[in-house]
């Protein structure tokens, strides 16, 4: 069980700095949207990575793990979208312009595979849209291709929408207009017929994941997970984000092995009592 | 003048009284630059169980008013492999390396404190005496016959300096640390995670995979203060406090209360950089008050009131 | 619809489950406007002892992490300026009555209860077992033994519903609930506060005045849901559920575990709306889940999970 | 033990409204000023009343009593002078106006004498001046006279000297300026000798209250208390706040039985570990 790539000890502590901060979409929405400065963190971020973010002091007692939609390294700049659900989340929503953000990252094993050629397909939904898109920058600048399928609740939680429309096709599916039983996925199985694909790589819904699996079973390309999980630490220490592995193997730490998994490796279904915060 | 900040527990020697507590920091071989465990008193390594187990199905931690309830269950490569592949890698730090043992009967206990004693980078044993102890189906630390059956079975095994890790969970701390100072304890740590639980009003259910989990964090300061008082008392062997210290005026706190040390926990999951700080605060308190060294604030409380002017 | 919010607490009816703990809300013959014990599921009066004690020289509070300390050390007027100055007032008020009795020996104790027994104005009484037991120098709620004894005298001298209020400071909290379940008692009442102490850095010195408290608040709710919960498995007699409840959440989470009531008591400190609010959040809490009385949640955990979507 | 006059009970809780807040003196000083705009408690208190007071979420769990300097009914605010020490009170300091004030009260028992005629010393020493402002308003407005002797560490913080001298004589001593050994009770002592005092009214410094008790026991006037004290809730619930008797005798409540106390009735010394916060 001992990691066979090193763990990841690259991160830092910073003070960053709270830029902009807000509810998105709707006034009442429970989703948010907040810029960090912390050009430490920034510059040393991959695809994969993920932050510990504290914008409180007292209570809750833990911070609480964060994947970026986008890091601007001219400006230090880092942008999160979270869902507004328990108290630390409520204490980020809280949170004014110039008041301190402590971050500590950039967490967790990134994404270093060559891209040059490859066609990766991305499935996403709602928060679980935001990793995706560092990721996407990256396949297009190593020379790969990609196709992003996003979902929705409605139409405002489509983040990074122009910024993937940018990088190629995308194709989005938003409950309140087209119903919740269609699948993003659907697009995607349509478009495996007439185009390769060589990776697939889905967040935010096990669902629209194992459905993205499964097509990549059929047609013969590989597919990963960005695994979302509550988190002590997220450097290691607490070992309290356990993935379960396929076939009752035991557990890896989301963390530190993570959070990017192979489907084949770990469980496509919630870990005992519905979605993490 | 600079304070003295070397203590001693029992047999050990440490530069400074303040280490991380069991599965509360990991050594991977190096540190990210702003941790540096070689900085710390000590370093206590993860629990390491004779054969390989995983540990709990998720949920493994939930977060509760100042503290946390964690059901990890200790997953572990076994002994042989932490002696192959894990323990080597300690070579590399400075300051002590106390190995944190969880065996499940006291013939367990033996043969890996056997198989410590070996080593040359082993400088004590921590015994995790409070996981449910398979063969009698009751926690060894609730028992003060287990507890020194186990301690016992380790003092036959080794030379190495013993600490006894004990639970809360008990009516009468201090009967079991008698019992554990009698069979050759070196010394105690006091406490473990206090038995706790946290329900889903989602879900109406228990929200840890293992339904209950151990309580730490803040909250749980005054009742580790409390029996770390109370054995300080009763025990001639040094105890190293721990329970919900965050911050220097805690690590003080206990300290005074009677700890030789201390160990800091739950705190590096919300700041990695926690032990720096209390090594530093506490530095910074004793030069303030014109005191020598750590050992002079050790059971201050037990001494009876300082007179306070109006 | 409206949910049913009463609750039977063995032979004591409650219109809702909520009641403050002991010694933490006071009827001075009257209430400010916005707090109102009429509204309460039962009203429980602080301890009173057989003679009248004046309790703990200051310093009797201390703030800790999401809790408190307190060695308040239960002031009393005695039981016979109880019954004649105190008790009279509370005719005024609607709900039950539940008088919290100290004693220190089992005669104490019975004397006490053949006097409430009289009173047309008490509903049910409360044993605090976790007082010091002055005759044994041990504490009656940390031994099966004593507890028993001290419930038994209750059960000879009353017909009054029992309810037996239990120490978290035990090995084993599920034998002492089967012991006093055995000899009568009504109901348990979990938990009492935790033992815990407070060192003040600056005189060096326990910051209470008697040296130690007891630990409540939001800080301890792990604790006691964990014994709720099991004690819920191993008894019949129901459960009244006490320990860190702020808010209609936490008094949830007990209800689900397997209280049948619940107490509410630091939170008062900090806003004394506290238990309006509890018990209006429970309705609203009913109501949107479609239940038609709180008895639905009771002990819902132990049912097995519910099978949640994707 | 059974209260002879009744237990106040006539407070409220009340969302007050922060208006102004800021250190006073030196800006790293430890005295902070803030004014709550709270109607219903203001319009209520009276001399001798105190409040409790919590501008914070979460930690720390209990609110803290607080002596208001001044209640102003026309604009229905309050000001407070706190000592900035622990975290309640630096949870205080960092309260912008606009914030939400939860005030509890008016809390225990005011000073409901009648004052005409009567000459009143009233001796205060730092935060401990300003319980004694609304009783010099009360006394005079009632038709006595007061003479206020005030001390602090500077002049900074001698709170509310140019409306206690619009009332009457002032005595002041400042450490800084006159040195800590120097009691401003001795100005009360050569007074006593030509002016006949009725009674006098401490607060603030158990050494100032003591000479000011022995100067009435030898010039034959009564003495007063205002008692500080760590408290729980208040309101009398908690128990959490007693005042060591005399001789002994056990304790009354801070909260509910004070904090006005006679000097006959309760130690005039610490309790146990130095002044309460």
């Amino acid at each position: 069980m001992v990691a066979e790539t090193p763990v990841n000890t690259d991160w830092k502590i910073e003070d960053g700095v709270v830029v902009e901060n807000g509810v998105v979409g709707p006034e009442n929405g429970d989703i948010g949207r907040v810029v960090i400065e912390a050009p430490g963190v920034v510059a040393a971020a991959r695809p994969g990575h993920f932050v510990m973010l504290r914008t409180w002091e007292g209570e809750p007692f833990l911070p609480r793990a964060m994947a970026p939609l986008s890091y601007d390294v001219a400006s230090g700049r880092m942008e999160i979208f979270y869902r507004i659900k328990g108290p630390g989340t409520r204490a980020i929503a809280r949170t004014h312009p110039g008041e301190i953000a402590r971050v500590t990252g950039p967490l967790g094993r990134p994404v270093v595979e060559d891209f040059e050629g490859r066609r990766v397909a991305l499935v996403g939904r709602g928060v679980g849209i935001t990793p995706l898109l560092p990721l996407a920058e990256h396949i297009v600048a190593k020379g790969g291709e990609v196709r992003a399928y996003l979902s929705a609740r409605t139409r405002d939680y489509v983040f990074g929408h122009d910024r993937f429309a940018a990088l190629g096709p995308v194709r989005v599916r938003v409950d309140d207009e087209d119903g919740d039983e269609a699948l993003v996925t659907d697009a995607l199985a349509r478009e495996c017929e007439g185009y390769r694909v060589d990776a697939v790589y889905g967040c935010g819904s096990w669902r629209l994941t194992r459905a993205a699996e499964a097509l990549g079973v059929s047609h013969g390309f590989p597919s990963y997970v960005f695994l979302e999980s509550k988190m002590g630490c997220g450097v290691g220490y607490c070992k309290g984000c356990p993935a379960r592995l396929r076939n009752g193997d035991g557990y890896k730490l989301v963390c530190v092995e993570g959070p990017v998994f192979p489907t084949r490796e770990v469980e496509l279904s919630d870990p005992v009592h519905g979605p993490p915060e | 003048m600079k304070a003295e900040l070397a203590t001693d527990v029992g047999p050990l020697r440490l530069k400074n009284p303040v280490m991380p507590a069991s599965g509360t920091y990991d050594w991977f071989g190096r540190d990210p630059e702003q941790v540096s465990a070689d900085s710390f008193g000590a370093v206590v390594t993860k629990s390491v169980t004779l054969r390989p187990q995983a540990g709990n199905p998720p949920i493994r931690v939930a977060e509760t008013p100042s503290g946390m309830l964690n059901a990890i269950g200790i997953p572990s490569v076994g002994i042989e492999e932490f002696l192959e592949e894990v323990l080597p890698q300690y070579h590399a730090l400075d300051p002590p390396v106390i190995v944190s043992v969880q065996a499940y009967s006291p013939r367990e206990c033996e043969s890996m404190l056997a198989r410590l004693s070996e080593q040359p980078r082993v400088d004590a044993v921590e015994l995790n005496l409070s996981c449910p102890n398979l063969a009698h189906g009751t926690i060894t630390a609730q028992s003060a016959r287990l507890s020194a059956e186990m301690v016992a079975a380790a003092r036959g095994a080794t030379r190495l300096p013993i600490v006894a890790k004990l639970s809360p969970n008990v009516t009468d701390i201090a009967e079991i640390a008698r019992a554990v100072e009698e069979v050759g304890a070196d010394a105690l740590c006091l406490i473990n995670t206090v038995k706790g639980m946290a329900v889903d009003v989602e879900t109406r259910q228990a929200l840890l995979g293992n339904r209950s989990g151990g309580l730490s964090g803040p909250a749980i300061k005054p009742i580790a203060l409390s029996m770390v008082w109370e054995c300080y008392q009763e025990v001639d062997i040094p105890i190293v406090g721990v329970g919900g210290i965050a911050t220097a005026e805690d690590a003080l706190q206990f300290l005074l209360a009677g700890a030789r040390a201390v160990q800091v926990g739950t705190a590096t999951f919300r700041e990695p950089r926690s032990l720096a700080r209390i090594i530093a605060g506490i530095e910074e308190h004793l030069a303030q008050d014109g005191l020598h060294s750590v050992g002079e604030l050790v059971g201050w409380c037990h001494k009876g009131r300082l007179t306070v002017g109006s």
